[in-house]
């Protein structure tokens, strides 16, 4: 029956917006300001899911996060969502829900019988069995068990936002103590920002003081789930409507209030699982706030007066209250007085021996104490009150210390650690003091059934049984207790059930809760959707990538782009005939000429009176001795003598030097310069300029490369006894400063032609024109890497590893003869770095079949198990028409001639080793007559 | 949002022109400007001394600032304090030879310890303005630019959108961010569809 | 995420910053002629104190170098920092 | 010796109401003296103690814990278990750590739930796949499985990954380590600290050590909250607290101890079955048996002893798993950790006697000892019992920084796990 249990009038809900849902296929109906729990309990469904691990059915508990039963798997389409909580789920029409954790329903489910053996999975269970014949064994139908909803197996279509925000005042908590404070500091003119996870009154009328300061903001909806270091707090701000689902607020406050209310706790007993026990809070919630009755006749059990005051507002309300079952002998006399007035009988020093109903809630068999059989008494609600606990999971992530109060059976804020205070009940004060345990006796004394069925985690279906056995084997640290029966470890994270857990504990050993502590509390305060925390950074904008100057010409070159260190460069271009593209732009390099955009190469302008001598110190090869105008290839070194990074230095002036680095290195490197120049020789006169996306570089490499570029309007002599190799010069080019550096990293006559940025794709353009006659090639980095692997030039990284020095790759001379110091000097003294048996650069040819040797493959050891040396980089040379390769051999350049062999794939060949260059040993192309 | 092809290059301009066509009226709080070209000046020493500033100073004709995080200006002359060791002067590109020549003059009479860079190249501009252009920038940057926390003539280096910009606030309201020009696509992108979801918000 | 007043640009969120490394007392020249445990005492070893701490952070929007005083063991607050270079 | 678990032992159990479970471990007081005293109660001291026991048959020990045993990182950790490694000392080392990890729960009698289910790095460009070609061959010549997917193969076998041509890091295929899985983390633990006490070794919790103290050159006990042990053999295993310890005994260690954030999801139903690793956007994940998604990623980059880490790293981390599984997107987060590790220069441990003589050190285990703690344990056991470093972590003493012989494992360990 529709709406069965709603009260003809009250709440919070609006009564002319009849919206219409789902759940489990049944077609209900709900009102504008109802829940999905709200509305469920308004149909009078009672059952709405499985528990984890025994698939006992599950109801509401609770008003919000602190529910333990009303975990549903919302059904959209694309917004399909596992595990999402019914009390914090506003209705909205045509919602479609269905419980998760069991086939084919709730009431009815397959694994339901797994509840039949609890007494056999007690804590733990499974370290003890399932051991034979292997895990493997059951893991597969362990795993069906578990987990709760299903994951979605599509893209999200919603839109997550992220915002960073600043504030004088945040306040945590939207109920009265939330707003009185809010309020207080907006109008001392506090910048104030007010989060509340569900609406802000939860009252109707809003009675609050809404402020009306424009220095005030309140956000509804958003909770504050994680508390960071110095003030800063994480909020999940759920959308009302809108494109954006949830988005992720970063807030700063100078000072935080937490005014995050208190949880009530319930009591345990046999059978409270049974759908229908409800906390008391919640029970008057649904009442108040939705005109919702969740039964029509109700019990409460109780250790304090706080329950007395619901049971006479469910009986006002019409719902008789059969019982009030106290644990305590003599509660407060108003609170006995009011129930006397209201007619509600109350059971003093009683408590519940068990519960019955199918499924859900039926009646429940109260005692005395001592006595081992009860009365039945009939109910459909049996309200659960075992005091309040304060919420301070935010103070406790703050680094805020937790005391324990005695008389509050409950956890309460001790000192703060940041600027932050705790206000309303989460302070504590205020809260009704309770009559001790929240169960009864001594449960040391209950019977194995009673412990059993007497449910601590109704999430995790930890019973007290649990609790006792891992006492009893000796988990007795709150944490290992945690983890050996995962109490408070489900998606509520234990927010009714760690207290009692500890309680528990404490009991069962004989220490006082205070002493038995709480587990570690940590974000988020309730699950936040994954998609908020990336927020915006989805696909492109999840990693940023560098653009060339002449990216736009790029595609009209039929450019094949690629990402590398960062940059979307051209790997190679269109094929050409029967050769394929990076063939063809390796030979026309070799034969003719070539262009390529070169801009990514780091570039780092050093100035300063101390310039050489900075560097000098820098670089593992002599500096200063450069004269103006030259250029010298250079390694740098870390201080372990490895080698971090290679490139040119040049020398524009006495005090003024061009570097490049690699490119997936040029921030990295003006850092490393930075640090050497400010902490370590502050007083050498210095500036460092990085100038990577100041200046386009365009390489333009080939014997035919200076005629090209004499059909330029360069200002400069290209010649080679005017512009040699390893030099460079600075001039314009059509008016346009640029600085060209002669290098030879190709193998043939190479120029480096620096201009501002902006004129990159110009130049591009008309050296294109200019050497359209000799047939340029446009080439890519894959030529790029052939073409040094031709000649035998490392590759910082590809090549070289975390381990490598100057000499393994044949470039010790560099700093041989350098007589003043450098970084890494003292490293490459040591005689590790000196031993024959090191890592060295060789070159490597195929011998037999002529197969290519895959880049990757390695050497082996000749005898025993792991490898000599290794390919690191290889491929069939386009110049030679033969496979090459380079890579890194123990003693390698002692073994030139020598055959080895090659693993690859569980396949074996052999190589010979030679030197690392293939082409041109001797630089004569480079050295052209020009 | 759809993640771009990559592979695809898409010019810049374009979706500068997508970040910008979702410019709605004024009043709509929020207005979104590529800008030209400006002309920048990098002024470099090697180590903060009351010389360098007196150098700008005889250079721009203005008093360059005193104070970190901050910019001072005359007529479109900006200058704008970077580090304590580097100014970036901000102006019409009209104007860049003429202070280029001042401040390399300078920089000349400081032997050596002083650089200037031209670095109109290596930025994308775009100016950002409106009532709601402090909570867009509150989108992608986690410093607070509100006008209580950021007076006007804040100038200062920091991360936005996952790209490290120059962010120089005008006047209330206004700001100018300078971005790598390698990187002022991912801005671009960034912007656009930070825009769009703002306007949904906003029931546009 | 912790901040960093950083002397010239203000409070501003770690994540601005890089870690460069603990700062010594006593530290040798960077090109003395050390070997051995000497040499692996000055690359390697560190005193990774738990507590409050020197140390050298660059800052990388004004790109200084800074000294910076940190609690490692807890780190809620603000850390101070100075210059790193005499001025 | 304790009683042996089994089915039948539960049904038994049972029908006396869980009322006789003997103790896992006893709560043992320290004594004024042990021959061997190990410090620190995570895996690594556990399984040492227990080898000792075992394998040696050297019971006068303790285990000295500060807080509760695993609380460490052990207790904290993503639970991959994996022997890829490239070097041919690590390899070696660690393939035995992971065949001792196969037959544990037999020898333990503790379900520690290996999972054998592999770890699929994912290659996210061409010389991602060239580089992994590398790295394969590498393996199997130290005599480790590998084996490279295609992109197809692998669409098959863990079809909800991002295939998407356009996708920011488009998947090129992965290299798999078919016998790496997941293990029960607190298993392993108690599992050992089971078996140590059952053979007399004392475990005694919330007993922090304060001091190691050392006579010419030479230890002879450690001081502690409860007060002064002696002992002529002291172990050290204390993860993200070596350098603080080690200090106590007059010893620099090249460590720096960073924070570690873990995290898991809302459980769900089974949805993935192999441990997924995308080196390019930072994240890792697997999902456990209770149905949550376990994930990781890269460090906080900052030192600290904190046991937190910054949300900008639990973001990135997250925003890095989407990128590979979009449709996780609407799963929610259930809790976020950390824990500290002890990073070392060259990604490889520390394993040996220390300069005081009587002391070892089992250290450095950064972002990946979970999975070497049979090994670590073993090793440390034996060298403790010969008195000199077993051959097999020779190559990981301290002495190597003097000789500047790293072990350089970066490649494989770019990721945390
Ligand atoms: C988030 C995270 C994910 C990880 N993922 C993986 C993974 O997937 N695979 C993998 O192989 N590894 C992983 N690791 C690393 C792995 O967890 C550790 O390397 C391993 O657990 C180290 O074991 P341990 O026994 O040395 O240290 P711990 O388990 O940390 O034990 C050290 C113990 O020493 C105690 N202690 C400290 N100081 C003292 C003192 N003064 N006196 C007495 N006791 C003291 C501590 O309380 C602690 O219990 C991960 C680590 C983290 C943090
Ligand atoms: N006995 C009752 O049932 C009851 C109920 C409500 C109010 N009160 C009275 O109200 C007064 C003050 O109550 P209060 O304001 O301290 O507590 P409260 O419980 O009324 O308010 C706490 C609020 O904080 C919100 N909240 C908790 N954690 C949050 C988080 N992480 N992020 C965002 N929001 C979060 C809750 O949703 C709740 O609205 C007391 O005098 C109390 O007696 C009593
Ligand atoms: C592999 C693994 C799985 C975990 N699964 C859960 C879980 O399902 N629920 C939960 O609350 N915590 C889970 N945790 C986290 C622990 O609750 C805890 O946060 C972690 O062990 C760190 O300890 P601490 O938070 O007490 O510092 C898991 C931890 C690990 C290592
Ligand atoms: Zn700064």
């Amino acid at each position: 029956m529709q709406n069965s249990h709603r009260l003809e009038s009250g709440g919070c809900i609006d009564r002319t917006k009849l919206l219409s849902f789902r759940f489990d296929g049944r077609r209900l109906s709900g009102f504008q300001g109802d829940t999905l729990a709200s509305a469920l309990l308004a149909n009078g469904i009672k059952v709405v899911g499985r528990s984890f691990k025994l698939h006992r059915p599950r109801g509401i508990t609770g008003l919000g996060e602190e529910d333990t039963g009303g975990l549903v798997q919302l059904i959209d389409d694309a917004r399909s969502t596992p595990n999402v909580r019914a009390t914090q789920t506003e209705l909205v029409e045509g919602l479609v829900a269905r419980s998760v954790n069991c086939w084919p329903g709730p009431r009815w489910d397959l694994a339901g019988g797994l509840s039949l053996l609890s007494r056999f999975l007690p804590a733990g269970f499974y370290y003890k069995t399932f051991k034979w014949p292997s895990w493997h064994f059951y893991e597969p139908l362990i795993r069906r068990l578990a987990g709760l909803g299903r994951a979605p197996d599509g893209p999200d279509p919603d839109r997550y936002e992220r915002e960073y925000l600043h504030c004088e005042v945040l306040v945590v908590g939207g109920g009265t103590a939330g707003m009185t404070a809010a309020a207080a500091a907006a109008a001392r003119g506090a910048d104030v920002i007010l989060v509340e996870q569900n609406r802000v009154s939860p009252a109707c009328g809003g009675a609050y003081p809404r402020s009306s300061s424009p220095s005030l903001r309140i956000f509804e909806f958003a909770c504050a789930f994680g508390y960071y270091e110095d003030n800063l707090v994480a909020v999940s701000r759920r959308a009302r409507g809108g494109r954006i689902a949830e988005r992720l607020c970063l807030i700063r406050a100078h000072e935080v209030v937490l005014a995050t209310g208190a949880i009530e706790r319930p009591m345990i007993f046999p059978g409270n699982d049974r759908p229908g026990v409800m906390l008391a809070s919640a029970a008057r919630g649904y009442l108040e706030r939705y005109g919702v009755v969740p039964g029509r006749r109700a019990a409460l059990v109780t250790n304090n007066d706080d329950a007395y005051d619901t049971a006479v507002h469910l009986q006002r309300a019409g719902v008789s209250v059969a019982a009030i079952i106290d644990s305590r002998d003599t509660p407060a006399s108003d609170a006995a007085r009011s129930a006397a007035a209201a007619g509600i009988a109350v059971h003093t020093g009683s408590s519940i021996l068990g519960t019955s109903g199918w499924h859900a809630l039926r009646s429940i068999t109260v005692a005395r104490r001592g006595e081992s059989r009860g009365r039945r008494i009939d109910c459909d609600l049996l309200c659960t009150s075992g005091g309040w606990a304060p919420t301070l999971h935010l103070y406790s992530q703050s680094g805020g210390k937790l005391a324990f109060d005695e008389a509050l059976g409950a956890f309460v804020p001790g000192e703060a650690t940041q600027r932050v205070r705790a206000v309303g009940r989460a302070q504590g004060a205020t809260l009704p003091r309770t009559g001790g345990n929240t169960w009864s006796g001594d449960v040391g004394a209950w019977t194995e059934r009673a412990r059993r069925h007497a449910f601590v985690d109704l999430m995790s279906d930890v019973a007290v049984t649990d609790i006792a056995v891992a006492a009893q084997e000796g988990y007795v640290s709150v944490e290992h207790l945690k983890r050996y029966t995962t109490l408070g470890m489900s998606p509520d994270q234990g927010k009714t059930s760690n207290l009692n857990g500890l309680a528990l504990l404490a009991a069962f050993t004989g220490r006082s809760p205070g002493a038995v502590g709480n587990t570690k509390f940590r974000p988020p305060y309730v699950p936040v959707t994954l998609g908020a925390f990336a927020g915006r950074a989805r696909g492109i904008l999840f990693s940023k990538v560098r653009r060339l100057p002449t990216h736009a010409v790029q595609d009209e070159s039929g450019a094949r782009m690629m990402e590398l260190s960062g940059w979307l460069r051209p790997a190679h271009y269109a094929a050409k005939g029967s050769l394929s593209s990076t063939e063809a732009e390796v030979l026309a390099v070799r034969h003719r000429v070539g262009l390529m955009d070169y801009s990514p190469i780091g570039k780092i302008e050093i100035s300063g009176t101390d310039a050489a001598r900075f560097l000098e110190r820098i670089y593992a090869a002599p500096v200063a001795s450069l004269p103006v105008g030259r250029a010298r290839y250079g390694l740098m070194l870390n201080e372990n003598g490895v080698i971090v990074d290679d490139g040119i230095v040049a020398r524009l002036a006495e005090r003024r030097f061009f570097l490049t680095v690699t490119s997936g290195h040029a921030e990295l490197m003006v850092d490393w310069l930075e640090e050497w120049q400010q902490c370590a020789w502050p007083d050498l006169d210095v500036v460092i300029t990085p100038l990577t996306t100041h200046l386009a570089a365009l390489l333009v490499s080939g014997p035919l490369a200076r005629t090209v570029l004499s059909a330029l309007k360069l200002d400069l002599p290209l010649d080679a006894g005017r512009f040699p190799h390893m030099a460079v010069r600075e001039g314009a080019l059509d008016g346009v400063p640029v600085r060209v550096l002669r290098t030879g990293f190709s193998g043939e006559v190479s120029f480096e032609i620096y201009l501002p940025w902006r004129h990159g794709a110009t130049l591009w353009r008309e050296i294109r024109g200019a050497g359209a006659a000799y047939e340029l090639e446009l080439f890519g980095t894959d030529a790029m890497l052939m073409l040094r692997l031709e000649k035998g030039f490392i590759h910082v990284g590809l090549d070289t590893d975390s381990t490598t020095v100057p000499d393994d790759i044949d470039m010790g001379r560099l700093h041989q003869r350098k007589s003043e110091s450098f970084i890494g000097m003292q490293a490459l003294a040591r005689p590790h770095s000196k031993a024959a048996e090191r890592l060295q650069l060789v070159g490597f040819e195929p011998v037999g079949s002529g197969d290519t040797l895959a880049e990757g493959a390695q050497v082996p050891c000749s005898h025993g198990a792991g490898r000599q040396g290794s390919i690191t980089s290889s491929g069939v040379s386009p110049t030679l028409n033969r496979p090459i390769a380079i890579g890194m051999l123990t003693s390698g350049r002692s073994r030139y001639g020598e055959i080895v062999p090659v693993h690859h794939d569980g396949r074996r060949s052999r190589a010979r080793v030679r030197a690392p260059c293939f082409v041109d040993p001797n630089n004569e192309r480079l050295r052209d007559a020009g | 949002m759809q993640a771009e092809a990559i592979i695809a290059p898409a010019p810049v301009a374009a979706a500068a022109a997508a970040a910008a066509a979702a410019t709605v009226p004024q009043d709509s709080g929020l207005e979104l400007l590529p800008l030209p070209t400006r002309g920048l000046l990098s002024f470099q020493v090697s180590r903060q001394s009351a010389g360098a500033l007196s150098a700008l100073r005889s250079a721009l004709g203005f008093e360059p600032p005193s104070r970190p995080n901050s910019a001072t200006s005359l007529h479109d002359v900006h200058c704008l304090w970077i580090s304590p060791r580097h100014w970036l002067i901000d102006s019409e590109p009209a104007a860049e030879e003429r202070l280029f020549a001042g401040l390399a003059a300078q920089a000349r009479a400081m032997e050596g310890t002083a650089r200037v860079t031209r670095s109109s190249d290596c930025f994308d501009s775009v100016l950002l303005s409106g009532a709601q252009a402090a909570s867009l920038l509150a989108r992608g940057c986690a410093l607070d630019l509100r006008d209580v926390a950021a007076p006007p003539n804040t100038a200062l280096r920091t991360r936005f959108a996952d790209v490290p910009i120059i962010l120089y606030k005008l006047r209330a309201a206004t700001f100018r961010l300078h971005v790598d020009v390698s990187l002022s696509h991912h801005l671009w992108l960034w912007l656009a569809d930070a825009r769009e979801s703002f306007d949904s918000e906003h029931g546009r | 995420m912790f901040r960093i007043n950083c002397p010239w640009c203000g409070i501003r969120d770690h994540d601005e910053f890089t870690f460069g490394g603990e700062l010594r007392a006593h530290a040798p020249a960077w090109d003395a002629p050390l070997t051995g445990e000497d040499l692996a005492a000055q690359l390697f070893m560190r005193d990774n104190l738990k507590g409050v701490r020197h140390e050298r952070w660059l800052h990388t929007s004004c790109r200084e170098w800074l000294r910076v005083v940190r609690d490692t063991a807890d780190h809620s607050g603000v850390c101070e920092a100075t210059h790193v270079r005499a001025p | 010796m304790a009683a042996s678990y089994s089915s039948w032992g539960l049904v038994r159990q049972a029908t006396v109401g869980h009322g006789s479970w003997p103790r896992a471990w006893r709560a043992a007081a320290a004594k004024p003296s042990y021959r061997v005293v190990i410090v620190g109660g995570g895996g690594h001291g556990i399984a040492t103690a227990y080898y000792l026991a075992k394998e040696h048959g050297i019971t006068d020990v303790a285990v000295l814990e500060k807080g509760w045993i695993g609380g460490g990182n052990t207790g904290r950790n993503t639970t991959v278990v994996r022997s890829n490694y490239l070097r041919p000392e690590s390899a070696a080392f660690y393939d035995f750590s992971l065949r001792l990890y196969e037959r544990l729960t037999a020898e333990l009698n503790f379900n520690i739930m290996f999972s054998r289910r592999g770890l699929t790095t994912l290659l996210h460009s061409p010389h991602a796949v060239n580089a992994a070609w590398g790295q394969l061959n590498t393996l199997h010549l130290n005599g480790i499985d590998a084996e490279i997917l295609s992109r197809e193969e692998l669409q098959r076998r863990v079809p909800l990954l991002n295939f998407a041509p356009d996708a920011r890091f488009p998947i090129h295929g992965a290299i798999v380590q078919p016998r790496a899985g997941v293990v029960r983390h607190d298993a392993v633990v108690w599992g050992y600290a089971r078996g140590a006490d059952a053979r007399g070794v004392d475990i005694v919790q919330n007993c922090e050590v304060t001091g190691i103290e050392a006579r010419d050159g030479r230890v002879n006990g450690v001081h502690t909250r409860q007060g002064f042990i002696a002992a002529s053999q002291v172990v050290m295993a204390v993860a993200g607290s070596s350098s603080l310890v080690a200090a106590t005994a007059g010893i620099r260690l090249p460590i720096m101890t960073y924070p570690l954030q873990a995290m898991v999801t809302e459980p769900i139903k089974p949805c993935l079955d192999t441990v997924v690793l995308s080196p390019a956007t930072g994240s890792y994940v697997s999902q456990s048996d209770r149905g949550e998604l376990v994930i990781g990623g890269g460090l906080d980059r900052y030192p600290s002893y904190a046991q937190r880490g910054s949300i900008a790293v639990t973001a990135s981390t997250v925003a890095g798993l989407l990128e590979i599984f979009p449709s996780f997107s609407r799963l929610k987060l259930m809790r976020q950790w950390a824990g500290m590790v002890d990073i070392i220069a060259d990604s490889s441990p520390i394993l040996g006697f220390a300069p005081v003589r009587g002391m070892f050190i089992n250290a450095g285990w950064g972002t990946g000892g979970f999975k070497a703690i049979p090994a670590g344990g073993w090793t440390t056991a034996w060298s403790i019992a010969h008195q000199r470093e077993h051959p097999m972590i020779a190559p990981f003493s301290l002495g190597r920084f003097a000789r500047g012989a790293l072990i350089d494992e970066a490649a494989a360990a770019v990721i945390a796990h």
